[in-house]
């Protein structure tokens, strides 16, 4: 079995934070990589070198250190474009987060500079999301069809977890312009089925973006073979710094969009009166770029490809089984998403009740797992608080896995599940 | 650990016997305050008589630092004058919105002071704050 | 004077790319901080240390890691509420750049969600620049125009580099919107009269931004004293991280303002069909923040203020005085900006002839000196080719000076420039 | 430092000396090419006789650079197969926008090969591709 090959003390030495002791003499438990991921000193190191003997501006800079940093910058484009399959490393726009990658294509609907059909949006058009997305796959769509008159829909989620997709054929037609989907669910775990959605999309001529934050950290991610149109994700829960995010687009739409932030850099000429513009990548890319976070983020994908995606699925593929299992054990638990392992990463939420019956609110939850037992989780609604009101409640417990967890550290979140019970019991 | 912990003693003892709980009459106002990011909820009810809290009831449902703030609001107000539990809650507003580095004036709050620890928490700030902005809200209303 | 006591040999070894050779045993002389400024270990450190021990995403977080992110993250906002004289801290505003500052307040214009009768834009109304604005202060008001139907106004520049305000009472007039205009100029120096055109627009009920991003770095700031609505800087130009900008605004006013990027941390209740937002600041600060960057930023501001902005800025003039001077002495030599101290500050453009009179191309310019000389200036349009045609001329070469330079390298710079007449003579 | 340096001999000396500089006749083509980000401009004209490059000849200001790598352009080209040219132009074209990490083809590139050191600098890569672009453009439009 592959995870037994896996090193993860090797991994966990890598991540200084790891080995940190919290105030009171806790060991910490990180178990909150969904919400964002702990970085290995590949990856601080390579900033602060950058940030001690290589930085400037890139791009307009004309002398060493701005061929330095530029080659350091548009390399990180390189790599990430390696990393996800982009056909052209064109195709690749650094962002400061996924939300503005988003944001981004969603501003393209309807945007009075756009000339494109595609992007053309009004009464009577529609744009599908899901009922589980993030908030930041939902409300760039609302603000889209509130600029445009044009009308959100969205596919529900079963009692299990996973997309409704009955209505798949009814949901996505003729009035379509853009089917915003995540690739997997920061709440549920479970992984969507991309291809039915774009084989739909592309019967009536919607484009697709996929929200792959919580995908493309995990395991390996062609952006060819997805097939979708944009797909975004996020530096910093990929092992990278806070502070940039990627768009990747097919070049032809990238093309054909109306730019987005106006300023330095995203120019071809500029004349008081009107402008041209640079082609991609640089249209999208207004201002200075998030320079040393381009540097990190190139160290956090070689630092992933090193350890290898493969790899790295399979871990957590072990580690959200065990944890499974773990957690069915305690009867008083309510798991929020798939029980299987199939089409699921490793992302679990959950409600807890007394031994009594009683509800414990997540908030109780998630600080007494680290009052007492350092085992930081994440409570609340995720960012996907639509999600929550279709389960009819207001909040979750999540436990989110990455590469340098392990089976022990579940273990700690089991026992500290127990405490919690007899705390407020 | 439970030095450091935002769980002190006091908050899980108001939590799991709130104080004055329930809503009762007679009353001058009641108001509905809802938490929306996490879901808390609380319903508040006050009686002034002649310058002073004659009774602070309410209900409500959300996580034991929002019930046991309720509880602790209800021992603190309830027959003082308004004008004291004002103060009060002045005072336990800029604890709260301080981020754990207000020094909190302990003569003026009381038991209140056990909430210090959540300041540092700006998600749980809200929870603590639920019951005593309902109170305010309230008790703004029945002076009017 | 109080230059003899700036000890600007000790804050050189703060930076630690000044101690760098460049290849071929060049030294490095930085004469590119308008462009980006270099970084203080102080800032590099407190970077590592952040994403070493205390990193986690913010504010959703209740985890010790996540309080003390949280604590880092809004403490930055003090700092640089304080820093600026921001009357109230959440009027300060983290963006990724200055650039998306000025695109985020250009975006209420006209913004179909908007509610507010000052950000209501239509054909007839106006939008006022000025021409020696940098492109991220025009092509966001260029959009502005478009979308809305508005006709984009602006300042001319006089021979002598300053705004030309003879037609102040009709350029800003009762269809007047907003006015933006830098405080000062990253190609000519000049430092504008914010206070006159404040007035101005005042008594027509006119918005005021002004772009500081080549002010704040340079000297005191207090944006309740500059008296506009808006003003937007930027991270890497004052010793700060690159992915952080800020955008300051009245509180009044940045609550009247509709959303922008949609996304996690922005709302206050997300349904399917609708939302509500946050408060400020966080109203207008989707997504994951740039978390590290802030804790860059602070650092920064510590380091900036701990030297003191008024010895910075004295220093600075010193130095200004000083390479006017010097330069003043090759007759080839034409400086693009007033020649003069008054109301200007360390950032010096200019054309160069050989001895003949033939003209020598910036670019050229700048590649010897960085080849030669390890002297890095910047040359081109410097993100401000509306000014430059204003001039006549396709580029300049900029020497930009900050708190490290010393008057031996702005020898070194006319060393070059003498050489580079040879080269090219 | 002249080895670190952009600034080969090779590219200097065509700069001051440039060869086959200023518009000539006979001409299948001409084109005028911009660079609007610093300024530089070209004319150029080319004459093909039977699928031989008879003439190039231009005409512009700019940088050194863009000058030069007109001048060797008309070197190389002139006198050459269109095909060959074009090989050449292919080439040039690689180097250039390798970002510092293509090895060039000497064989191929000859004089040319001095550019390698322009195409670390993002900035100044389009200076040297500007002639080279316009002539690939005029050998279409000559050859249409
Ligand atoms: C005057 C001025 N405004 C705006 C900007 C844009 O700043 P940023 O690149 O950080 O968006 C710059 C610098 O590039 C500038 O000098
Ligand atoms: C599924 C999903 N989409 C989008 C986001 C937003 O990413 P960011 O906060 O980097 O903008 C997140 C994480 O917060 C996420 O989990």
């Amino acid at each position: 079995m592959v995870q037994e090959s896996f090193d993860v003390e090797r991994i966990r030495k890598d991540f200084p934070v790891l080995s940190r002791e919290l105030p009171g003499g806790r060991p910490l438990v990180y178990l909150d990589s969904g919400n964002s991921s702990q970085k290995p000193v590949q990856v601080i190191d390579a900033m602060r070198d950058h940030l001690s003997l290589h930085y400037s501006n890139v791009g307009r800079a004309h002398h060493a250190l701005g061929a330095e940093s530029t080659e350091a910058y548009e390399a990180a484009r390189d790599k990430v474009a390696a990393f996800v399959g982009a056909p052209a490393r064109e195709e690749i726009i650094f962002t400061k987060n996924a939300s503005e990658a988003i944001n981004l294509v969603a501003y393209a609907f309807g945007n009075p500079l756009n000339t494109d059909p595609r992007f053309r949006v009004g009464p009577g058009d529609e744009i599908v999301v899901t009922e589980m997305e993030h908030h930041s796959n939902i409300v760039p769509w609302q603000f889209a069809t509130q600029r445009t008159g044009a009308t959100l829909r969205w596919f529900g989620v079963t009692d299990e977890g996973r997309l409704n997709l009955d209505d798949l054929d009814e949901l996505i037609n003729e009035r379509t312009k853009i089917v915003a989907v995540a690739h997997q669910s920061n709440v549920l775990g479970t992984v969507n089925p991309i291809a039915a959605i774009v084989a739909r999309a592309r019967q009536v001529g919607a484009l697709v973006l996929v929200d792959a934050s919580q995908s493309v950290p995990h395991k390996p991610v062609n952006v060819a073979e997805l097939g979708a149109d944009f797909v975004a994700f996020t530096g910093h829960k990929m092992v990278g710094p806070s502070g940039i995010g990627v768009l990747w687009g097919r070049a032809e739409l990238l093309d054909a969009m109306p730019p987005f932030l106006g300023g330095g850099e995203m120019i071809e000429a500029v004349w008081m009166d009107h402008s041209t513009f640079a082609p991609i990548p640089h249209k999208f890319e207004a201002g200075t770029p998030p320079i040393v976070e381009a540097v990190g983020l190139a160290a956090a994908v070689d630092y992933l490809t090193e350890v290898g995606m493969p790899a790295i699925q399979d871990w957590e593929h072990h580690l959200t089984g065990y944890a499974l299992a773990a957690l069915s054990e305690i009867p008083e638990l309510r798991l929020i998403g798939p029980r299987d392992l199939d089409s699921r990463g490793g992302t679990i939420s959950f409600t807890l009740r007394n031994r009594a019956g009683d509800p414990i609110h997540p908030h109780d939850v998630g600080q007494i797992l680290d009052d007492v037992f350092g085992v930081a989780v994440r409570v609340g609604h995720h960012c996907a608080r639509p999600l929550h009101l279709r389960f009819g409640i207001p909040a979750t417990t999540r436990a989110s896995l990455y590469l340098y967890n392990t089976t022990d550290e579940l273990d700690a979140l089991v026992r500290g599940l127990h405490h919690v019970q007899k705390v407020f019991g | 650990m439970i030095a450091e912990s935002m769980y002190q003693e006091l908050i899980l003892e108001h939590y799991k016997h709130p104080q004055g709980r329930g809503l009762r009459e007679p009353y001058d106002a009641e108001v509905h305050h809802v938490n929306p990011t996490c879901g808390d909820e609380i319903t508040m009810r006050v009686k002034v008589d002649d310058g002073k809290v004659a009774d602070v009831s309410y209900d409500g449902q959300g996580c034991s630092i929002s019930q046991a703030a309720a509880s602790v609001l209800h021992e603190l107000a309830a027959g003082t004058t308004v004008e004291e539990s004002l103060a009060v809650v002045d005072e336990f507003t800029r604890l709260l919105q301080g981020r754990g580095q207000v020094e909190p004036d302990e003569d003026v709050l009381g038991d209140a002071v056990a909430f210090a620890g959540v300041a540092k928490f700006p998600a749980r700030v809200k929870c603590a704050l639920l019951a005593w902005m309902a109170y305010k809200d309230a008790v703004v209303r029945s002076t009017r």
